[in-house]
C-alpha cells in the first residue's frame, strides 16, 4: 500500500489484492482497443465479450470440475448467498417452511434466513461444538419432514474452521432437501470438487482469491427440484435468473483469478501452513492465549487467537501497523463480540479479544516475525497497563 | 465504513502513556463498571497532588482519557479534582458519545480518589 | 478492438469503452502495492479504502449536486430500478398498491412492474405520444388515490426520446407519490440537477457513461416517505440497504467517470449533435426512411431509424462491420419487433427494420461517413434483392 | 448471450448471392408466407434448368438459402425438384430450428415452381 509502507497486511480473509494478471486481463476488457462491447450484443463486438465470458465461465468451471452452465454470476457472495436461500426457500415453499443454518454463518446467510423468519418460515439454528464443528447427530436430529433447505458454510471466515460438506450433504441428498454452501473463504483456497460433492448450490466470490471485488458466482446443481425464484428482473440475462449487463472485465477477472488459483492451489496451501505454523509457534506459549476453533480442523489461512485479560479493542490499537480483524471483516465495525465466537461458547471478555491474523501469497516469514513481536509487546504492554486486583 | 475512529491526540496519549503506573505508599481509588477498570494513585505534597498514576483496562479512549486525566491534574490541588467532569475529556479526545459510560467511569474513579485524598490532605483552618 | 481493426462502433448507448483514467484509477485500487483492503474493515488499510469511495461518492454526488450520503452503490442500473421499484412499492404497500409506469420503459423496469402485478399490485401501463413523449393529462388521469410510485425513464435507450421528468415529478410530489426515474441513459450525458428535480429515486450506471460494468448506483432522496425495503440481506453495509463488501475500485471508477463526465459534458454533447446530425443528414433522403421517436425531443447520442420494405435482420447482418442495435441492447437476441417501438406506434414490419445508432466520445466524422454509405448501400442492395409485387 | 448466429456458408451466399435477380421470358413462382417473400424464375433448355433465380425479402438464413438452392439446382433436371426438401438446406448451413418455419416456404416456393415447369417441359413419351 505505497502510502503506509511499513503496514503488514494479515488480513487476506478479508479481501485480497488483485494479481496483476487478472488485473490485466480485465484491462483489456476495458480499453478502447480491448473488448469493451455489451455482451448482450448481436454484433460482432458483442459476441467478442461473449466469447471471452464463456472462457471464464469455462476457467472456474474447471476449478470446481463442474459444468459452465451451472455458474450464475452475481455481484458477490452477499448476493449469492441471498440469492441461493431466499430464491430456494421460495421456489420450494409449497413443499414446506422449514429450514436449518448454523449460528456461525456468515451475515450475508444470517441476515438472510432472519429475513425468512420474518416471512413466516421456521428456522433452525444449529451450534457448533467447541471446535468449531457441527455435530452430525444434532444435525440429523434437526431434520423434519418439511425440512426443505439447509445452508451450512464451507470454511469459516473467522476461525478457518472447515466444515464436512460431504457428509452434510449426503444426508441432505438422501432426504432430498436444497443443500447450499457459503464457500467464499473456500473456492480457490482449498479443493472443491462438484462434481464429487453432494452439493446443491454453491456461493462463492472473487475478491478473496485474487481476483476484484464486486464480483461472485452461484452454482446451481442440475438435479431435479434444485432451483430458485429470481430476486431481480429485467432483460432476461442469464436464463433469468439474474438479469443485468453482464460486467465482462469483473468475470474474466474472476475467471483469471480461479485459473491461477487452480495451478497454485498446493503451493498455495504449503505457504500457508508454513505461515500459519509460525506465528502459532511463536505466540502459543504466551500465558492465557487459546485459538478460536480447533487448530486441527482449521484451514490454514486463518488463526484466530483470544487472550485472556486483554482488552480487544486495545489490543487492535496496539498492534498497528498490523492490519488483523477483530471479527468478521463485514461487521468489524461492531463493538459487540462476535457472535461467531460466542456461537463456539467463547467467554464474551475472551471473544472481546480474539484477533484473527490471515494469511495470503504475499505475506513472508518477516511478516509473520513482525506480528510475533508485535503482539507479544502489545499484550505484555496492555497487561502491563492493567490495574490488579479485580477479577 | 468509517474514518479512523481515533483522534491524533487519543493516538499519542495511548501510544505512550507517560503517567501509566502505580505509586508505591500513595493513596488510591480502583473502580470496575462498563467492562472498563480504572485505578488512580496519588502522592500529595502540601495539599497538592506531587504525583499521579493510573491504570486501565478499556478501550483507547479509556486508557487516553485516563492518561490525559493525569498529566492535567498533575501539581494541581485536591479540590480543583472535585470540579473534574469528563465532558471537556469527551470533547478534546472526541471520544464517540456511545462510549460516554465508558469514560464516566473515569469520572466516578476521580471522586473516590479525591475523597481518599480530601481525607489525607491537612485541614483548612 | 484488436481482433476487429475494422469495425466501426455506433453502439454506445449499449456500452462505451472505459476511459483510460478510470482504468488507472480502478488499477490503483487492486494492485498489491495499491489500497485493495476491504472497506468494512477497520484497519489503517480498510479506512484508506473508505477514503477512495467517499471521494468517489463525492464525485458522483457533485454531477448530480446532491450529497453524497443520498447515494446507495448496486451492481448497475438493473438492480438500482428493482431495489427502487420493489423496494419502494413494499415500503408503501399499506399505504396503497396502484403504480404507474410506461411501455417504454427499459425491461429493468417493466419486468419489475410486472413481478409486482404478480405480487397483486395494480399497475397502469401508460402509452406514449407518437413522439415517445408522455402526455401529462394521460398521466395525470391515470394518478388515483392509491397511487404509491410512478416510473418513468429519462432518456429511452432505444429512441433517445427525453421525457420532462421536471413536470412528472412535480405532479408527484404534489400528491406525495413516490417518483423514481431510469437514467441509465442520461446521467453523465446531460445535466441532472437532483437539488431542483423533484425526484425521489434515481438509478444509474457507470458503463454507458465511460465507466465499468457491473457498477451502479440509486439516489434516494431525504424526503419524509421515501425509502426502500432491501432486497438483499447481509453485512449491514450501506445503511442495510444493500449489504455485500463495497467493490471499491468500481466505485472508484464509476466516481472518476462521472467527473470526466462534468468536466466536459457540453464539449461532449456537441459532438454527440454534430456526428448525430451528419449521419442524419446523410441517410434522410433514402425513400422510405422514419425516425423512430420525434427527434426534436431525443437526446443526440442516439439515432433510431426504421425503414420500408428491408428487413431488420438481415439489414443488420448487411451492415457489418458496423455495430449497431436492433432492439435494446438486452433484448437484441430477440426476433420480436421491440416493444418500444410498437408502443410508439410504429408497425411491426416498420419496428422490425429498426436500426439504432448511437455515438460516443470516440465516434468520428469518418465513422458516420462509413455509416451513411454503409446504410445506404446495403439499403438498395436488400431492396433490390427483393421481389417486387407482393405488398 | 451467443455465439455468431450465422455459419461461415450463410455469411458467405449472404455477402454474394449470384443467384439473385430475375430471370426475363422464364417460369417463375412467388409466394409470402411466415413474413418472407420468395421468388424463383428458372429458363429450360431440355427439359434442364439452364438457369435459375431468386429474390428474396427475409432473414439471412432465407436469403443464404434461397442462393444455396438456387446453386444446387441450377443445371438439374426439373424432375428432380420433386425432391427438393429443406432439410439438407437446414443442416448444411446450419439454420436454427425456430427458422424452420421460414425456410419451408422456399420448399414450397420451389414446389410452385416445379408444377410451373413441369408444365412447360416437353412431355416424355
Ligand atoms: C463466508 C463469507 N460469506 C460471504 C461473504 C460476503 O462476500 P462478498 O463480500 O463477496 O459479498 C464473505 C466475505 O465478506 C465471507 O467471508
Ligand atoms: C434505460 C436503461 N435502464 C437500465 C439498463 C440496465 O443497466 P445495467 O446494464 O447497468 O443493469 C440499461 C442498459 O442496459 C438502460 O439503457
Amino acid at each position: 500500500m505505497a502510502e503506509h509502507v511499513d503496514l503488514i497486511y494479515l488480513d487476506y480473509a478479508a479481501s485480497t489484492p488483485v494479481d496483476p494478471w487478472v488485473v490485466e486481463a480485465m484491462t483489456a476488457l476495458m480499453t478502447a482497443d480491448g473488448n469493451y462491447a455489451n455482451p448482450s450484443s448481436t454484433h460482432v463486438a458483442g459476441r467478442q465479450s461473449v466469447k471471452f465470458i464463456a472462457h471464464a465461465a469455462g476457467q472456474l468451471a474447471a476449478l470446481l470440475n463442474t459444468d459452465p452452465s451451472r455458474l450464475i454470476w452475481t455481484s458477490g457472495a452477499t448476493e449469492s448467498d441471498n440469492l441461493a436461500i431466499l430464491g430456494g426457500a421460495h421456489y420450494r415453499q409449497k413443499r414446506g417452511r422449514h429450514l436449518i443454518t448454523m449460528r456461525t454463518e456468515h451475515k450475508a446467510v444470517t441476515d438472510t434466513f432472519a429475513e425468512l423468519e420474518r416471512q413466516g418460515y421456521s428456522i433452525t439454528w444449529l451450534n457448533p461444538e467447541p471446535s468449531g464443528l457441527l455435530d452430525m447427530a444434532k444435525f440429523e436430529e434437526a431434520l423434519r419432514d418439511d425440512t426443505q433447505l439447509v445452508s451450512i458454510m464451507h470454511i469459516n471466515n473467522e476461525t478457518g474452521v472447515i466444515q464436512d460438506i460431504a457428509q452434510i450433504g449426503a444426508i441432505c441428498r438422501d432426504r432430498d432437501i436444497l443443500f447450499h454452501v457459503d464457500a467464499a473463504q473456500s473456492v480457490g483456497k482449498i479443493p472443491v470438487d462438484l462434481s464429487a460433492l453432494p452439493v446443491d448450490m454453491m456461493s462463492m466470490t472473487a475478491h478473496k482469491v485474487y481476483g476484484p471485488k464486486g464480483i461472485g458466482a452461484l452454482y446451481i446443481a442440475d438435479r431435479a427440484g434444485v432451483h430458485v425464484d429470481p430476486l431481480l428482473f429485467g432483460g432476461g440475462q442469464q436464463r433469468k435468473l439474474r438479469p443485468g449487463t453482464l460486467p465482462a472485465q469483473q468475470i474474466v477477472g474472476f475467471g483469471t483469478a480461479a485459473a491461477i488459483a487452480q495451478s497454485r492451489m498446493l503451493r498455495d496451501l504449503e505457504h500457508l501452513n508454513a505461515m500459519r505454523d509460525r506465528l502459532w509457534s511463536g505466540i502459543q506459549d504466551i500465558p492465557g492465549l487459546s485459538t478460536n476453533g480447533a487448530i486441527g480442523c482449521a484451514f490454514p489461512g486463518i488463526l484466530n487467537v483470544s487472550i485472556k485479560d486483554v482488552e480487544g479493542e486495545s489490543l487492535l490499537l496496539a498492534l498497528e501497523p498490523l492490519c488483523v480483524a477483530t471479527g468478521s471483516a463485514c461487521n468489524s465495525k461492531n463493538q459487540e463480540p462476535s457472535y461467531v465466537l460466542r456461537a463456539l461458547g467463547t467467554s464474551d471478555a475472551l471473544a472481546q479479544s480474539a484477533i484473527r491474523f490471515s494469511f495470503g501469497r504475499p505475506t513472508s516469514a518477516r511478516d509473520i516475525d513482525i506480528a510475533v513481536d508485535r503482539y507479544r509487546s502489545s499484550v505484555a504492554r496492555l497487561r502491563n497497563l492493567a490495574p490488579g486486583g479485580v477479577a | 465504513m468509517s474514518a479512523d475512529p481515533y483522534s491524533a491526540r487519543v493516538r499519542a496519549l495511548f501510544a505512550d502513556p507517560v503517567h501509566a503506573g502505580q505509586l508505591a505508599d500513595a493513596a488510591g481509588a480502583l473502580l470496575e463498571d462498563q467492562g472498563v477498570r480504572i485505578a488512580f494513585s496519588a502522592q500529595l505534597a502540601a495539599g497538592r497532588i506531587e504525583a499521579l498514576r493510573f491504570q486501565a483496562w478499556g478501550c483507547p479512549h479509556v486508557i487516553a482519557a485516563a492518561e490525559a486525566f493525569c498529566a492535567d491534574y498533575e501539581g494541581r490541588n485536591v479540590a480543583e479534582l472535585l470540579d473534574f467532569s469528563t465532558s471537556g475529556l469527551m470533547q478534546s479526545l472526541s471520544v464517540p458519545v456511545e462510549k460516554t459510560g465508558r469514560i464516566l467511569v473515569i469520572e466516578d474513579t476521580v471522586r473516590l480518589l479525591a475523597q481518599e485524598l480530601v481525607k489525607l490532605s491537612p485541614k483548612e483552618p
